[in-house]
């Protein structure tokens, strides 16, 4: 069933104007994620939306440059603090919205929520919320890639206390072993849940751990959207060349809790301010205003169009359909008529 | 004393670490964090770092560590913060905690505490809702609590410290708000002891942790419809306490029994099944099981109520089992 | 012809593997090991190491990378080399395998078959004789099986890959070398059916897997004594085929369910208890079970004997069940 | 209840008659290791032994060496692969072969067999036939000497194949950055059971990745029974010294199958000569009779009185009496007058 991996033709040096409307995309999208989310907090502080609610505020550098780099046919998995990667992966923000109202019209049909959102058309698989479970089912989809000589990669998200489980570890030994074409995307945002880096591993070097695989491992600066896309390619290009998994530790910051339910006693004030002073938004546009690619009514256009989105996303929400209970039992398992060819 | 479940436990803690200094509590996030649910807030600044011990996300070797320091004769107690990430320590239970003893010919006990939180009922999904008391309840070797009242929330930690062997204690995440009065003198019976929570004579419903407040719920709505349930709380779920289930049977001739695990292969067919070969002469019908639906815990709200076991589906179960449809 | 329970496991995979280029096979020594156990002997040599692929230890892993690979539409069949060390993959089986589909609200299927030895009664002692067949019976979204027979064993593996969700088999152990005669036309029932192995009308005695030839030795023990006793074999644990069971309790009256598993939450209770519920007013004596003893199985012959189902416990069970003493 | 770590005197410089009889132990107790098992072959042979059987023979260097290390104070945990082990920590060799028969005087009552061997009075915790099942479990046990301050330490045994597994790593990360008291005695035979290294690591140097947890590692050449108790002494030295856990890779070679039922057919039978061309006991012989440690009478001596030990714990076991069926459900709980304090 395989085929030799095919070798991309080396990129074309980009226009400037392309360059700056490229710039324009991932701010637009970091845009998205954050607005998204801040209306999130609204939300659940009325309890419209319930459950576990984990933001990524502050990370949305990571989600956005990482996915930048990856083409339709790829893979994503994911984790419970997963709003970020779901939105830059392209799942309509309404699709979102309305699974975080447990809607039919949700990305998981109102059965997921916040911590499971799903999207087969854009080969996103969840939404993942026991800490690196999504690690191995990663691995398999690579290993699908791998047998049946596709171009495709698999690029998994999960953070720095997913670091120190068992499946990690089993995972990145087996993708490295089988030389997998598997993009492993490490959030290093400091903490895992209260316990800091240095609480949770002897040797907080998480690149240099990965590399001890044999697989080729960077730490990058998660705050910064445009060296977090360039690792990224550069990672995405070595894995199709057939150079097997790669590791990225992206170290990058939650400026919010751990979760809704969380009161941030663990946290110095000053820490949170020090990352916020970074604050991955603010750092693109900066260079953009600089670098002359944003003007300042760009920009404000940019902030109503994002708002209205997630107004209307918000409204549809709203207006849409929930499951009735009587089909609590659907989909536990497939239908005859929905059953995979 | 006015207090909450939550309260009661971090009370039972502190005293069991004050009592004894073999005692320590290990887990995610029990130390600055104060325990995902908050049940160990301010005891890292009371105990320090080294009895109240923050793992990484490691739950096998942690667990594991645990037993290892209960061979050594510590008195670890071990915080699984939800009983959906103690698959992942599983082997850890039942090929160590609950095998050492035996397989050694009976040269090593292994004095552990492992507490987890338990259940569904909080919109969050399929992953964190699960309800496998019965799994644990299956292991020899290990004991199951499921406190299901503040009084027992304070009272059961002692007695699953004062036990040689494993004891796994499950906290449902709906109760650790639920407060109410707390006598001094706690007279709750031995941890082994199921307890009548509410006589009655026309029925016996029989329950444990998360499910109790709804089986009381539903024998209020019984009682207004003039039936008499009794409620029975097993409280310890391995080993059952089968006298204090025949008893009630033998009075009331009817059982229906509740339990927020999926039906099929739960622990209410374990008491279901002992009712029939221990009391089937005094049974006038057979023995019902409310449940939950066969299917992965949704997130919306409408279809996880659905999911659940509820007071009006108890209701409508005992109804049946003393005969009165509609 | 003349074949072997294990030759036919392997004449299975071997037309599997050769009618679906997207079969292959993955676990622990599977290639030029044949497997732990013999199954996948001489396949690695036939289709090569990417399809009869051997895995390092990493059950949590390797069975994760089976629901992927399922997920992307290959068709996985992993082989966890026993029930045993099959705790080390239940986070990826009960969170990943059994809930995708539902929570992604249909969109996915996991087409994953998982094979494991289960079963004690080879003096492997207490780590490595653990019968949790009622565990994974216990989990919605997922089909378990259990075949007990040569046929069972070449038909089954077929069944399972054509079904879209996760299926677990077990194989017991002792069956392994079971030998006998397969037909060529290998007419057994569907997958999902439990059958009769054996015509009776005093008795229902139902069981599955390694059980059954002890269930079967038993009912020729009291054909002797003059009882004639039905044996039902199960065949799939999930879903459980009601109707089967209740058709021969409304005939017999009286029913013994065999399971090696411990006692206390085997599956055993969900059968003495769906007895209780669908045919209460049918039984003439209360539902019996005859299962392990409730400790860890030990090294020792005598002990090993002593704590599993044996015949003459399964004859004495149903002795009682007939009203038959001594 | 912690008190601080003593520091141990400077060990004196052994006169040359006490190393030659320090040898002749090694050379004993890797006799009795070899000669024990070779009867087990023969006991299983005619189905006397039953259950699952691993051997080590070619691997004695590693149990004995490592076990010379260690002090009475100090626990072990070890593998299925365990009799060379329990022999070297001192259980008596009439215990283990009862436990073979199932005999209430085995170590384990019976009830454990060649994969449970327990011994309490010797600090030996078996006997875990779940693989990396006891590292966990031997990092626990180091936590305690740890938290009550003791001198102790723990040795822990497992293979190659086990550090493939999640628990090996997520205990590795814990006893290092706890700065346990624990030794990670690991066994590479080069296979774990049919599986070559090179199938199931990615990267083969198993010390290296080890090291990346901040632990000192070595490579020992695990067929030399000096060179391992050096490297085992050197890393005692180290743990009790307060400088947390160490790692041994001995490498090492099992001449044998992987258990009675393995036919062996996954190794070429050259590269079986190849090992068994440094058959410790060969190596450990040779040196001595070169350096005038061992005559061949003294040998000779010591092989009978080998033999004898073993034909007298097979007799002892075989009149030994069988655990009486009654007593299946004891030991499941504690008795309340067995309870520890
Ligand atoms: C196996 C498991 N253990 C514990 C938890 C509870 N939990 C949820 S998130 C989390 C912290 C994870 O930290 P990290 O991997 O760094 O990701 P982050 O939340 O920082 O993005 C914990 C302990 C869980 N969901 N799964
Ligand atoms: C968790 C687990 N998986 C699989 C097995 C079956 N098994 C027993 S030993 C073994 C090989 C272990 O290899 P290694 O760790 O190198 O030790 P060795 O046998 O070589 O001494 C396997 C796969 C087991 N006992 N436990
Ligand atoms: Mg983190
Ligand atoms: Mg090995």
């Amino acid at each position: 069933m395989t085929t030799t991996r095919r070798k991309k033709a080396p990129r074309a040096r980009p226009s400037q104007s392309a360059v700056a409307k490229h710039h324009r995309d991932l701010l637009a999208g970091m845009l998205l994620i954050r607005r998204f989310e801040e209306r999130c907090v609204e939300l659940y502080s009325a309890s419209t939306i319930r459950g576990f609610v984990h933001l990524c505020i502050g990370e949305e550098a990571v989600a956005t440059g990482v996915t930048a780099a990856l083409e339709p046919a790829d893979a994503v998995v994911s984790t419970y603090r997963e709003h970020g990667h779901a939105l830059a992966r392209g799942i309509p923000v309404d699709a979102v919205m309305a699974e975080m109202y447990g809607k039919t019209t949700g990305c998981s049909g109102g059965r997921g929520g916040s911590m499971h959102l799903f999207d087969a058309d854009r080969r996103f698989y969840g939404g993942n919320a026991i800490v690196a479970g999504g690690i191995p089912l990663a691995a398999g989809l690579a290993l699908a890639d791998k047998m049946r000589g596709t171009d495709g990669l698999v690029c998994c998200f999960f953070g720095d206390g997913a670091f120190a489980e068992g499946e990690f570890h089993e995972s990145a030994n087996l993708a490295a072993l089988w030389n997998l074409p598997l993009l492993l995307a490490c959030e290093n945002n400091l903490y895992a849940m209260g316990t800091p880096l240095a609480v949770e591993h002897a040797q907080t070097d998480l690149a240099m751990r990965a590399a001890s695989y044999g697989m080729p491992a960077w730490t990058v600066d998660g705050m910064d959207v445009l060296a977090v896309e360039a690792a990224a390619r550069r990672a995405v290009d070595g894995i199709r060349a057939g150079h097997g998994p790669h590791f990225l530790e992206l170290r990058t910051y939650r400026f919010r809790a751990h979760s809704m339910y969380d009161p941030d006693r663990y946290r110095d004030k000053s820490e949170i301010e020090h990352w916020q002073a970074r604050d991955p938004i603010t750092v693109l546009t900066e260079r953009m205003r600089t670098d002359g690619e944003l003007t300042e009514p760009v920009q404000e256009e940019l902030d109503q169009r994002t708002m209205r989105e997630i107004d209307r996303a918000q409204q549809a929400a709203e207006a849409a359909p929930t499951e009735p209970t009587a089909t609590l039992l659907r989909h536990v398992h497939t239908e005859p008529e929905e059953a995979p060819a | 004393m006015k207090t909450t479940y939550r309260e009661a436990l971090r009370a039972a803690l502190r005293e069991a670490l004050t009592a004894d200094e073999r005692v320590f509590l290990m887990g995610e996030d029990v130390g600055a964090y104060g325990g995902a649910f908050g049940v160990s807030l301010g005891l890292v600044e009371e105990f320090g770092p080294e009895r109240i011990r923050d793992t990484p996300l490691s739950e096998s070797a942690f667990t594991g560590i645990g037993v290892g320091t209960a061979l050594a004769g510590l008195r670890p107690i071990v915080e699984i913060m939800t009983v959906n990430f103690s698959l992942l320590a599983l082997d850890q239970i039942l090929n160590n905690a609950a095998t050492l003893r035996h397989m050694s010919g009976g040269q090593f006990s292994v004095p552990l505490v492992i507490r987890m939180t338990t259940g569904a009922g909080r919109q969050l999904a399929a992953q964190h809702s699960h309800s496998l008391e019965g799994w644990y309840a299956h292991i020899p070797g290990i004991r199951v609590l499921a406190p299901a009242t503040i009084a027992d929330a304070r009272l059961m930690l002692s007695g699953a410290l004062a036990d040689p062997d494993p004891v796994v204690v499950f906290e449902h995440g709906s109760l650790y708000n639920l407060s109410g009065e707390l006598d001094g003198d706690g007279a709750e019976p031995d941890i082994g002891t199921a307890v009548v929570r509410r006589p009655g004579h026309d029925v016996t419903l029989i329950t444990y942790g998360g499910s109790l407040p709804k089986t009381l719920t539903a024998a209020d709505v019984l009682a207004a419809d003039g039936i008499s349930a009794e409620v029975l709380d097993l409280r310890s779920l391995r080993p059952l306490d089968d006298t204090t289930v025949m008893a009630s049977v033998a009075r009331t001739h009817r059982a229906v029994v509740i339990d927020e695990a999926w039906r099929t292969g739960s622990l209410a067919a374990e008491v279901s099944a002992r009712i029939t070969e221990q009391a089937f002469y005094d049974l006038d019908a057979p023995v019902r099981r409310v449940c939950s639906a066969e299917a992965p815990i949704p997130y919306a709200r409408a279809l996880e109520e659905a999911a659940l076991p509820q007071p009006e589906g108890i209701a409508a179960a005992a109804r049946e089992a003393v005969g009165r449809h509609g």
